[in-house]
């Protein structure tokens, strides 16, 4: 039991990693990766949300769509309520934590079309999670989806300090070094089945 | 068709209620962007030069702020104040607008105490108070405070304010091997 | 500002980028040489193949990136690059694994993140890695070591097979190649044989595979020599050997029949080779001396990860890509604390 | 950090503890030491800086042709911290103009060249006994040890009064004699407790004993036995069992104050804090010698030792009057033996490059070293840093060259900011392990010298940003007035009647005051008659 949770986690955050396997939430990887200030506050703010739209959405699944027998709704329902909750998680950051919604700046709304957050929705619902199955594996998505972000923005602060060709220069070179990355992750290939 | 129904009743209500629940949050928690402002303006050289279009450094930090101005019209900060900037707002990088003009380096205006005529006129255009001086009697500019801006250039009638270049004594010489881009300039 | 000759200190330092890699290169010596001894030649045609295609892709690169040729092309680092790609390899591996190992060593890891010194994944592990997921059956393809063989290979018949990438006239791939100890170890995990009767196959020794275990014990004493020239330092090693050693110890102990003894996994596969001198890259891991640490533990833990849950025979080469892209988190958060400054 | 005291339970040298990094060199001194210590002969001028000292520079109080006999004040010290300037030797002040620094080539200060006489005549306050130092008031210690012009003769040249009365933590408890000359090549520190032993001590005793305190150790590096003995000998005749002879491992920079302290104390001398700080004095042995001669024998600081070696004829020792021209000390030791030999004052590897040899040696001089162009490094050829880890590990400050190294090449300040490029002692160790050849050193004191200029940029953008503020309140003030007076005048135009009975109203008041004036003047007219 508790083993199938553990199990949830890391090969989520590892073998599963959301963004260098599933390929999900690249967008954000590659714009709030360029300074590890603001990748930290990413991670985080990434972490909140999507734990909290996995909760939401399976409460929206269990007790509104399965019920009412709506499932097809599912995806437009997500999107619905996952908008709705960044949008509230962004309002109350602009009140309460002024400087990381600034540096945040464009990529706090932009968790909302993160394909992660919807990926994540729908993949527990494909995976008959339960809710705290539910929750853990949404916080395991941010966490692996984080930690790569943050690995990323100390490579890319790194990568500003070298000497890359002109042409390389930017979003170039990290494209190359996240594909170098998840070809790395590819070593975990068949784990956490 | 059938199956619109329920979408309607559900969703319908629920975005309603969303959406007055996000209003009202919206409207508890103001924004507070003057912090914003500050940070962007402490960046900025001061030098007061106007050369963004802006009546000084705090009107130009607040338009940036806004959204309203490009992070790229400081010539006197040049690129440092560029990639200041731009780490703060997490923009790129990019080339100074060569519209506004060149980046030089520090600068001190000096009058000609002879061809002075005491019109005034520079201690009106100073954007700091760096020039003492009354009517009919020689104006002289206080180096401590003068930020070489050059808007006591164009007001002088006779031409006898100069801009020599503000060097700091170096500690030491630096090799000719050291690159380092600053240095550049 | 003005500028001078030169300040101090007035002395030159006493080691050079080419030093250190000739040093490392002449360390790699005793195990190439058991590697031909036990498992032929084919290992030094890889070596020479791969030592082709790296300094014709560096010349180009160089060329390309108008960088002073005679300073980068002597510095020797593409000679090591290739050496421990190559030697990474299957010996009877076909000629182009070189070529394509060498054009994403060389163009893609090295060059077009800034060249020597920038960057920020082990090129031979890129070349490697590349291989393995675009590849994997060529892996399966190891030579036996020289003990099991009645009449090895000669001299032409390896290059003829490496170059027409067909086992000799007459002869199968099954006849000349066999599966890795670790392979044999995973595929008897999956027939539901015990570890102690995949080890009874002849291609084990006394911990690790036959004649692997010597190589491991060559590639250690070059590794030692380099920690003596100080070219090297103790931390990466001790924390890949000692990670992987006290990771598997438990497992072994609780259950000696499905997991295999904890000096199996130093004494196999490519663990001695990765701790001396892949994980201490000093260019691609951690500088910081609690990173370094990590960086070999990590390393240990994900390459016996693979090793035990993954499909890939030997994990090494994602192990050290994966721990490459934290090296640079890892020196963030463990930057030693600074002289005079709190703790 | 006065609330721990782990000094006082484990007294200074009482235990060796180490510190992080540092290199063994290959020490060189010997070539230096086979000569005894001599008095060059007189050169024919002394060139005499006003700037040999931390601080501000010294104010000259002499005039060209003006005559000054040994030992007389040639400048008072300047504004705070700063030290006063005496005459080597008797003689005729010939001019005083402005020339580099020796040390510091890149800055420029007042000098002035003495032409000796010859008679070494000496000025009568220095002849005058002064009584025994052991009746003295700490504070008369220190002012004569302030008005005799003596720094920190190691090199740092910070004014030693100052050092030695300034903020104390934690009360004091033990003196340092700093005699750890860790650069290969410098033997004058050894060359002068070798001859002067007793004399050190005592001078170490004045210290201490104006700083209310007995525990004093000497340090010296470990390969030293010989002068080990000497400073055991000279002890037992001092009879001071307060006085601990400690050998420290040869390992450079352990004559770096910070490195030394925390070698013998296992104590971090904070990064903003002094020795002062953890209640420990540390000076040089020469700075030591300095201060038994201004007090004993009442001669401001006028000579030091200097070692003059390398690829010179005669390497040795020479007791040196300040000012002597370098061009002389060469003459004096037979001169360069290799004709593209550069010359640097102080050692190989913290030494300046002499750019003028007639300047003359300051009161940092520790030495005059000549490299063989063989042994001269070339910066030119460096390769890309390979992140090798050397200079992490050599680093005595425990920073991170190699990234701060590409933060200051990329011009990202704000990573060397968080580095801490500040604590950068610049002794060059990483230089010397850099497989890559790259000139770290340069690259530091460049950045340094950046991160300066901006604070100094930032000092004056805060202060133009309140006063463009103040202008732009003054402006709006003014322009409100004005839009004031303008509505009110405006508002009076517009209603004639109450314009008209305003006028009124004033003139009235005008009438009235006028009246009152003349009453008043009245009265007092009646009251003077």
């Amino acid at each position: 039991m508790l083993q199938d949770y553990l199990l949830i986690i890391i090969a989520t955050v590892f073998a599963n990693n959301f963004v260098l396997t599933r390929f999900l939430g690249l967008c954000p990887l590659l714009g709030v990766s360029s300074h590890m200030d603001s990748a930290r506050g990413m991670a985080l703010a990434t972490m909140l949300v999507l734990t909290l739209a996995s909760v939401s959405s399976y409460l929206l699944y269990q007790y509104v769509l399965l019920p009412l027998q709506i499932e097809y709704l599912a995806t437009l329902g997500f999107i619905f309520i996952i908008a709705a909750m960044v949008q509230l998680v962004e309002l109350a950051m602009r009140r309460f934590q002024p400087l990381m919604q600034r540096m945040l700046g464009i990529f706090l709304p932009l968790i909302t079309s993160n394909c992660a957050v919807l990926g994540v929705a729908l993949l527990n619902v494909r995976e008959q999670h339960n809710l705290l199955q539910s929750a853990l594996f949404g916080f395991a998505a941010a966490a692996g989806f984080g930690l790569v972000l943050m690995a990323f923005a100390a490579m890319r602060e790194r990568l500003e300090l070298s000497d890359v060709p002109e042409a390389f220069r930017g979003a170039p070179i990290a494209l190359v070094s996240a594909s170098l990355m998840a070809m790395g992750f590819m070593g975990f290939a068949g784990m956490g089945q | 068709m059938t199956q619109l129904w329920p979408t309607l009743i559900i969703l319908g209500p629920a975005g309603l209620l969303i959406g007055i629940g996000l209003s009202i949050a919206a409207r508890r928690w103001q924004d507070h962007s003057d912090t914003m402002i500050e940070r962007i303006n402490k960046l900025l050289p001061q030098t007061q030069c106007e050369q963004c279009g802006h009546p000084g450094c705090r009107p130009y930090a607040r338009a940036i702020a806004r959204g309203e101005a490009d992070i790229n019209r400081c010539p006197p900060g040049g690129d440092t104040t560029i990639r200041a900037l731009a780490d703060l707002l997490g923009k790129q990088v990019k080339a100074l607008d060569s519209s506004c003009g060149e980046h030089k380096a520090p600068l001190l205006a000096v009058i000609d105490e002879q061809r002075c005529i005491g019109c005034t006129l520079c201690i009106q255009a100073c954007p700091v108070d760096a020039i003492a001086g009354a009517a009919k009697w020689m104006h002289t500019v206080i180096a401590a405070e003068c930020t070489g801006c050059e808007l006591c250039l164009p007001p002088c009638p006779v031409d006898c304010i100069d801009l020599v270049s503000l060097a700091d004594q170096p500690q030491r010489r630096i090799p000719a091997h050291v690159q380092i881009p600053d240095l550049a300039a | 500002m003005t500028r001078m000759a030169a300040g101090a200190p007035h002395i030159p330092a006493q080691t050079s980028v080419q030093k250190v890699m000739a040093q490392v290169l002449l360390a790699l010596l005793p195990g190439i040489l058991a590697y031909m001894y036990y498992f032929g030649v084919g290992i030094l045609v890889q070596i020479t193949l791969a030592l082709l295609f790296a300094y014709t892709f560096e010349y180009l690169s160089l060329s390309a990136r108008q960088q002073p040729l005679r300073n980068y092309l002597c510095d020797l680092s593409a000679a090591v690059t290739a050496v421990l790609f190559a030697l990474s390899l299957p010996p009877l591996a076909p000629w182009w694994c070189s070529l394509i190992g060498m054009l994403f060593a060389i163009v893609i890891a090295k060059h077009l993140f800034g060249g020597l010194g920038q960057n920020r994944f082990n090129p031979a592990m890129v070349g490697l890695a590349v291989l393995l997921i675009s590849f994997p059956r060529i892996f399966t393809h190891w030579s036996p070591p020289a003990m099991l063989v009645d009449n090895p290979l000669s001299m032409l018949e390896v290059l003829r097979t490496i170059f027409t990438t067909q086992p000799p006239p007459g002869m199968s791939w099954d006849a000349i190649t066999q599966a890795t100890p670790l392979d044999q170890l995973r595929t008897g995990a999956a027939t539901g044989l015990l570890v102690t009767e995949v080890r009874q196959g002849p291609v084990f020794g006394h911990f690790g595979g036959l004649g692997w275990e010597w190589i491991a014990n060559w590639y250690a004493l070059g590794g030692l020599w380099l920690l003596w020239r100080r070219v090297i330092h103790w931390r990466v090693p001790v924390a890949v050997l000692l990670t992987t050693f006290m990771l598997t110890t438990p497992f072994y102990l609780f259950d000696p029949d499905a997991n295999p003894l904890p000096l199996q996994h130093i004494f196999s596969g490519a663990t001695v080779f990765v701790a001396f001198f892949i994980a201490t890259d000093p260019v691609s891991g951690s500088a910081t001396p609690r990173g370094q640490l990590l960086f070999g533990a990590g390393v240990a833990i994900i390459m016996l990860a693979i090793r035990r849950w993954g499909v890939y025979p030997d994990g090494v080469a994602f192990a050290i890509l994966v721990m490459n892209m934290f090296a640079p988190l890892l020196d963030q958060y463990t930057r030693p604390r600074v002289f005079g400054h709190p703790r | 950090m006065s609330g721990d005291l782990p000094v006082m339970i484990h007294p200074a040298g009482a235990y060796l503890h180490g510190f992080h990094g540092g290199l063994k060199l290959r020490h060189y001194k010997q070539i230096s030491t086979a000569r005894a210590l001599a008095q060059p002969p007189l050169p024919e001028y002394l060139q005499l800086s006003l700037q040999q000292h931390a601080g501000s520079p010294a104010i000259a109080v002499v005039k060209p042709g003006q005559h000054v006999t040994k030992g007389e004040l040639l400048a008072r010290a300047g504004d705070g911290l700063s030290a006063p300037v005496h005459a080597p030797t008797s003689g005729t002040i010939a001019e005083i103009q402005t020339l580099p620094l020796l040390r510091k080539p890149a800055r420029s200060a007042p000098s002035i060249r003495l032409h000796p006489d010859g008679e070494e005549r000496w000025h009568p306050d220095c002849e005058r006994s002064i009584g025994n130092w052991r009746d003295f008031t700490p504070a008369q210690t220190m002012q004569r040890i302030a008005a005799s012009g003596i720094v920190g003769l190691g090199g740092a040249v910070f004014p030693t009064a100052s050092k030695l009365s300034s903020q104390w933590q934690t009360p004091a408890h033990t003196l340092i004699i700093n005699g750890a000359e860790c650069e290969p090549y410098i033997s004058c520190d050894e060359m002068l407790m070798r001859e002067h032993a007793s004399e050190v001590m005592l001078g170490a005793r004045i210290v201490a004993h104006a700083l209310g305190i007995t525990e004093i150790v000497i340090a010296i590096e470990d390969q030293l036995g010989a002068l080990a003995s000497a400073l055991e000998t000279a002890r037992s005749q001092l009879n001071d069992e307060h006085i601990l002879v400690v050998r420290v491992p040869a390992v450079y920079p352990e004559g770096g104050e910070r490195q030394l302290i925390k070698m013998l104390t296992g104590l971090e001398v904070p990064s903003d804090g002094y020795p002062q700080t953890l209640g420990l004095a540390c000076i040089n042995v020469a700075t030591a010698w300095a201060v038994k001669r201004a007090l004993l024998d009442r001669e401001p600081l006028i000579e030091r030792v200097i070692t003059v070696t390398g690829a010179i004829a005669e390497p040795r020792n020479w007791l040196c009057l300040l000012g002597t021209p370098i061009q002389h000390l060469l003459q004096c030791s037979g001169g360069l033996t290799d004709p593209g030999a550069r010359l640097v004052i102080g050692g190989p590897v913290m030494g300046e490059q002499v750019t003028d040899p007639a300047l003359g040696i300051d009161k940092g001089s520790n030495c005059l070293l000549a490299l063989a162009a063989e042994q001269l490094r070339e910066p030119q050829q460096s390769m890309p840093c390979i992140n090798c880890g050397e200079c992490v590990r050599v680093c005595p400050a425990m920073l991170m060259p190699q990234l701060l190294y590409h933060g200051i090449r990329k011009g990202d300040h704000a990573l060397s900011n968080r580095l801490q490029l500040t604590d950068c002692i610049e002794c060059g160790c990483c230089d010397l392990v850099c497989p890559s050849q790259i000139p770290l050193t340069d690259y530091f004191r460049a950045g340094k010298q950046l991160q300066a200029q901006q604070r100094q940029q930032q000092a004056r953008a805060d202060k133009s940003a309140l006063r463009h503020a103040a202008r732009e309140q003054r402006l709006q003030d003014e322009a409100a007035q004005a839009a004031r007076k303008e509505a009110e005048r405006q508002a009076r135009a517009s209603n004639p009647d109450q314009a008209q009975a305003v006028i009124g109203a004033a003139l009235q008041r005008a009438r009235l005051r006028k009246q009152a004036q003349k009453h008043n003047r009245n009265d007092t007219d009646g009251d003077t008659s």
